[in-house]
């Protein structure tokens, strides 16, 4: 029997609830699904759907549950390693990070509700991934969170980034997981539709590890946490007037509300519920609410569930079983307690005073059925509802204007139009170069007394207590790239991102990641997504770095701008040693200087334009898997080696930036510079262009020759540019014929002041 | 030595005090906020974290909670109370130590690694530092700005009761050292008899090098220090 | 029994340190508002509860306060009736 | 100019989940205080201004909660006057 044929000859008709509305086209048309797809639906259900049951199909086969545009590309992604434990469709990936120890890790976006409420949509976002890897068994040890804006010139960007950096402090500071790092971007680009990506880790024994499956006929499902309420139901899909006649606005909040304590209840709830053996499987009430995570559980184990919404525990009066099923209120779970051990998990939830309810049990039928007070609502086959939604593979096509911006000629932006040390001072002082201490100050960084390396770094790093390992993860993506060459972006994003955790002293291991993008129907959306894809699958083939999971939010726009396309990697890395762990920042003076890669004039996308000239134009930098390959090894192996002082990869604001921050570190007690660069190039591209495969490092004069040989035995270009000065010393590079110099003082403003000044100004939640 | 670690709903440093307490060598227990009755502990200490969510004011809630009865008893008769972040706050809103705790003067949370300046090393906590020592450790709170009325600053002063102070790098009394807007720079402050101790920075994060600091291992070393000498 | 709705207000103390008002008048001003003089913000509690007669529920929301909805050191509290509406008995 | 002190109620939408009402609510009940059913926080704000009358006034305070105090995808607001002096010129 395929998915999507039910076999079963007597059909089971469901009468329709009084109150319910008629099923007409123009309801089909509101729950977003195609007249195609309502056909399937009723081949399927072999008869016309009731309300209800249309409900639950809307939802699953919306494109965040049912990946209709981009599940055939995304099966080009590389998913297998030898370490990789579980790949895509669970909650979490998870891998095997040696010690008897499991990583689990996963990135989520809430773009859209970020977008009409910063500070719940940041925070719900948080709390939606800490349950996702908390319900594999792992307890959380780290968050990042990866973020674009609109320019900050606007009170209503200020306002929405202010509102998304405390509303993903404040939930994750109050559940207790520290924050080791993410990024930030500012770019007209996201203005009207900001970027909020949240990634989580978890730490677990091996055989701790749990999945979401509702397995066992005859088990008892249990709604666990948090209420009921209508908060955003069918946010994406339904236009909440045609409800019903007496359903205002007000009464349908499309807001969810974060609650992190009792986030911390559920998580310390669930941990315990877990290693009490009495539940055979939990899954958070994410997106869709009781029905996505009850339909995928069964479709997990091939079972079928029936459900009493009369039984699930609710906020609000008078709540259809259309509402409660569709649900996303936040803080709840879906638990399967084994037959006989309903006890134990009321036992465990009343200590953390939360609430648990007997709501269903696990069925061998293969139907999801949804009893109201014992009437049936809903009587459904299972299965299709996760694997019968139709996927589509579209047609693509490049915009003619991104193919004119990428072609267009740079050549007078390489002659700098006044004082290069006052472009290199504005450059860093640019949001998207300056110091994000503004942000990460608002952030717990410390809790659970793991964090080696805190954000600020080119990765953040935990160190697994009891063991000699630690565990470094990034987040990155330059969108300016991936606009202007899908593929090349995608791929320098991969790139960047295992770049960094070299640099700390990791090992690239996997990647989870978060696709945001435009309108998937649009061909020359479509057209990025692919390339996108396409680039990520080389790039993660090329590091070793499968993809154990990820997240797809399409739509992003505003009066039909698309943002650009952000395929953000969330990569974690193995440190095998703690003594490995590489800061980013200069340590002694007298150290020397060393340039690992090439400087070239490609200054293609590079923040330099978009600061002196508002231009997002040209080739993005050429990306040479092969030399970055040879690059990372040949810094970790001086790593391992203890050849380093510091090793510090280039990005946003080219080599000149990546010296500063070398210098400044976290900011205290910065070091002088004293560098000299020869490289037959116009100054403005030595010193700001974003050519891919350079790491700056420092080490011991007398380590300095080895260093440079080791390199070359990786066949990996290497020179030294010039040495650590003294904390009294200036900042001095010069290049051919050009140069940067300037005070530590005005070095140290220019970076640490910009933030904090911008952010001092008022902000508007007006639009 | 026996210490407990007191979880209530929300806490969420209490595993981290909980280890390091057990690196000088504490047998140290969880006591979770029902517990009644605490025979037989040497000391207790209340954990950071967001106790019921801080939500109405940072600790009002947990000070309502049952075992509060216990701790107050326990201080009352001159056993070591240490709290740490959350735990400072409740033990202002549960009255054993004077003033309140209120929103930080930037309005925002603010995690960082901060000094403070140590001025009384008569306490259990602190004996093992030396007066004018200055520390660096993390903070990380929102409502972290100690306030009181004049006439109580002065009070506290006037009796040394104030135990740690923000200060700069390098000692000075400055705005910019004060991370929330504390009256007087107060970091850490003492009851009357000296046994209870409350303090805004995290000692406890700040006891390996591979942290970024040592300087938090002095807390606890003095207590073990103390309680042998009086245990044995 | 009667149904209440009882508002609470709860303020800071006068004199002492109100950093969110301070931020709010600082706010104000910059957006143009520079005819404000102070601000002070607090809480506003609204508790449903069923009391005998409005004497009784004012008595409750007050004894709630003192117990733990205002902070003694900091913070002033009001109370107020905002509803009453009598309870139908099946 | 008259002097105006102004009382701005900034209250979480009904039907949006309250999380520090449902703590509170719960803290209440566990003091005893069962006959509890329901409680919603929200902001009293006090704001001492200057305008030419009371409708300024009013419509000063709710230009500012539409700008600022209040959050209009969550909250909802109601002002009004709680004192109003003439200024007393120098
Ligand atoms: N970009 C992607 N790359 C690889 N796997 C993906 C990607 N997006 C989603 N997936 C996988 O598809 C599955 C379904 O995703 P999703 O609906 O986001 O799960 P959740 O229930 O956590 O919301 C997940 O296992 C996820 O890891
Ligand atoms: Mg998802």
């Amino acid at each position: 029997m395929s998915a999507g044929e039910s076999a079963s000859v007597t059909i089971p008709l469901v009468p329709p609830r009084t109150g319910d509305p008629e099923i007409t086209s123009e309801l089909v048309a509101d729950h977003g699904l195609s007249d195609d797809e309502y056909e399937r639906i009723c081949r399927i259900m072999g008869r016309i759907p009731t309300f209800t049951e249309l409900g639950v199909f809307s939802a699953m086969w919306s494109e965040h549950c049912g990946y209709k545009n981009s599940k055939r590309l995304l099966q080009l992604l590389p998913t297998e390693a030898p370490w990789v434990i579980q790949g895509p469709g669970e909650n979490a990936g998870v891998i095997d990070i040696g010690d008897g120890y499991a990583l689990a890790f996963k990135i989520e976006s809430h773009n859209h509700p970020s977008a009409v409420e910063p500070y719940q949509g940041a925070a719900t976002g948080v709390g939606g991934i800490l349950r996702d890897v908390f319900t594999m068994g792992a307890r959380p040890i780290a968050i990042l969170d990866s973020l674009r804006f609109g320019d900050l010139d606007s009170a209503r960007v200020r306002y929405l980034f202010g509102g998304v950096v405390s509303g993903v402090g404040d939930y994750g500071n109050c559940v207790g997981v520290p924050n080791i790092g993410g990024e930030v971007a500012f770019d007209r680009g996201y203005e009207g539709n900001p970027i909020v990506n949240a990634m989580c880790l978890g730490l677990m024994k091996k055989e701790d590890l749990i999945t979401a499956s509702a397995s066992g006929v005859g088990n008892t499902l249990m709604a666990v946490g948090a209420r009921t309420g209508r908060d955003g139901i069918h946010g994406a899909t339904f236009a909440s007037e045609e409800l019903s006649e007496e359903s205002e606005e007000s009464s349908r909040p499309q807001v969810q509300v974060g609650d992190p304590f009792t986030e911390k209840l559920l998580l310390e709830a669930s941990l315990e519920l877990i290693s009490s053996g009495s539940i055979t499987g939990i899954q958070d009430m994410g997106a869709a609410g009781i029905t996505s995570s009850a339909a995928e559980m069964a479709g997990r184990a091939g079972n079928g569930v029936e459900i009493d919404v009369a039984r699930v525990p609710v906020r609000e009066p008078d709540m259809t079983p259309y509402e409660i099923l569709l649900s996303e209120s936040q803080e709840r779970m879906l638990v399967v307690a084994t037959k006989g051990y309903e006890g134990e998990v009321h036992r465990i939830l009343e200590k953390w005073e939360l609430e648990a309810e007997e709501i269903g049990e696990v069925t061998a039928d293969g139907r999801f059925r949804v009893l109201e007070d014992g009437a049936v609502v809903a009587d459904m086959p299972a299965l299709p509802l996760t694997d019968g939604c139709p996927t589509y593979e579209r047609e693509g096509i490049e915009a003619d204007e991104v193919r004119e911006l990428r072609e267009m000629d740079l050549a007078e932006h390489l002659i700098p139009e006044g004082d290069l040390t006052k472009a290199f001072l504005l450059l860093l002082a640019s949001p998207n170069v300056a110091s994000k201490r503004w942000i990460y100050h608002q952030y717990d960084t410390t809790v659970r007394t793991s964090t080696a390396v805190r954000p600020g770094g080119d990765s953040g790093v935990i160190r697994i207590r009891g063991t000699e390992k630690a565990i470094a993860a990034t987040t990155d993506c330059n969108g300016r790239f991936v606009y202007l060459d899908p593929r090349q972006g995608a791929m320098i994003a991969v790139a960047e991102a295992a770049r960094n955790l070299v640099c700390s002293g990791a090992i690239p291991t996997a990647i989870t990641n978060n696709l945001n993008f435009g309108n998937p129907l649009k061909q020359h959306i479509y057209y990025q997504f692919r390339e996108a894809v396409l680039g990520m699958a080389d790039a993660c083939k090329a590091f070793e770095t499968p993809v154990t999971g990820g997240n797809v939010s399409f739509y992003n726009e505003t009066d039909g701008l698309a943002i650009y396309p952000t395929p953000v990697i969330g990569m974690v890395g193995i440190i095998e040693n703690v003594s490995h762990i590489s800061p980013q920042s200069f340590q002694s003076e007298g150290d020397d200087i060393v340039l690992l890669g090439e400087n070239t004039a490609e200054i293609g996308g590079a923040e330099y334009l978009y600061v002196t000239a508002g231009l997002v134009a040209g080739f993005p930098p050429r990306v040479d898997l092969t030399h970055e390959r040879q690059l990372q090894r040949a810094v970790l192996t001086m790593i391992q080696e203890k050849e380093l002082r510091s090793a510090h990869d280039c990005s946003e604001g080219g080599l000149a930036c990546t010296l500063a921050e070398c210098a400044l570190g976290d900011g205290e007690a910065p070091f002088g510079v004293n560098v000299v660069l020869d490289d037959a190039l116009p100054p403005v591209a030595t010193l700001f262009a974003e050519s891919q495969g350079r790491i700056v490092v420092s080490c011991a004069p007398d380590r300095t020759e080895n260093v440079i040989r080791l390199a070359m035995d990786h066949g990996v270009p290497a020179r030294k540019i010039g040495t650590v000065g003294g904390r009294e010393e200036s900042f001095h590079v010069t290049a051919v014929s050009g140069q940067i110099e300037t005070d530590l003082t005005s070095l140290h403003q220019a970076y640490f002041g910009a933030l904090p000044a911008i952010m001092n100004t008022p902000v508007s939640s007006e639009k | 030595m026996r210490v407990g670690v007191v979880t209530f709903p929300g806490s969420n440093c209490d595993y981290d005090l909980y280890k390091a307490a057990q690196q000088i060598g504490a047998k140290v227990e969880f006591i979770w906020h029902r517990q009644k009755n605490l025979d037989g502990y040497d000391a207790l200490m209340l954990p950071g974290g967001f106790s019921y969510g801080d939500y109405l004011r940072a600790g009002a809630i947990a000070r309502i909670s049952p075992v509060m009865e216990d701790i107050i008893g326990f201080a009352e008769n001159g056993g070591p109370v240490l709290g740490i972040c959350n735990g400072f706050q409740i033990l202002c809103e549960a009255g054993l130590l004077p003033g309140s705790l209120v929103r930080n003067a930037s309005l925002r949370f603010e995690s960082k690694d901060i000094h403070v300046l140590v001025e009384q090393t008569d306490t259990p906590f602190t004996s093992e530092y030396q007066k004018g020592q200055i520390l660096r450790m993390p903070i990380a709170h929102g409502e972290g700005n100690y306030e009181a009325d004049d006439q109580l600053l002065e009070e506290l002063e006037a009796e040394g009761r104030v135990v740690f102070r923000y200060v700069s790098s390098d000692g000075e009394l400055s705005e910019e050292a004060n991370p929330n807007g504390s009256k007087n720079s107060i970091a850490g402050l003492s009851n009357k008899s000296g046994n209870v101790l409350g303090m805004m920075p995290h000692p406890e994060r700040a006891m390996e090098e591979i942290l970024g600091s040592i300087d938090g291992v002095g807390v606890f070393l003095s207590l073990a220090t103390n309680l042998s000498t009086v245990v044995l | 029994m009667n149904h209440f709705r009882m508002e609470i207000l709860v303020k800071p103390r006068p004199g002492l340190l109100d950093p969110q008002g301070k931020a709010i008048h600082h706010a104000l001003r910059s957006l143009g508002w520079s005819d404000t003089q102070d601000v002070r913000v607090g809480k506003a509690i609204y508790i449903d509860l069923e009391a005998e007669d409005s004497d009784t529920a004012l008595q409750t929301a007050q004894a709630m306060c003192r117990k733990i909805l205002a902070n003694p050191v900091t913070e002033d509290f009001e109370v107020s009736i905002v509803e009453n509406t009598e309870r139908i008995t099946a």
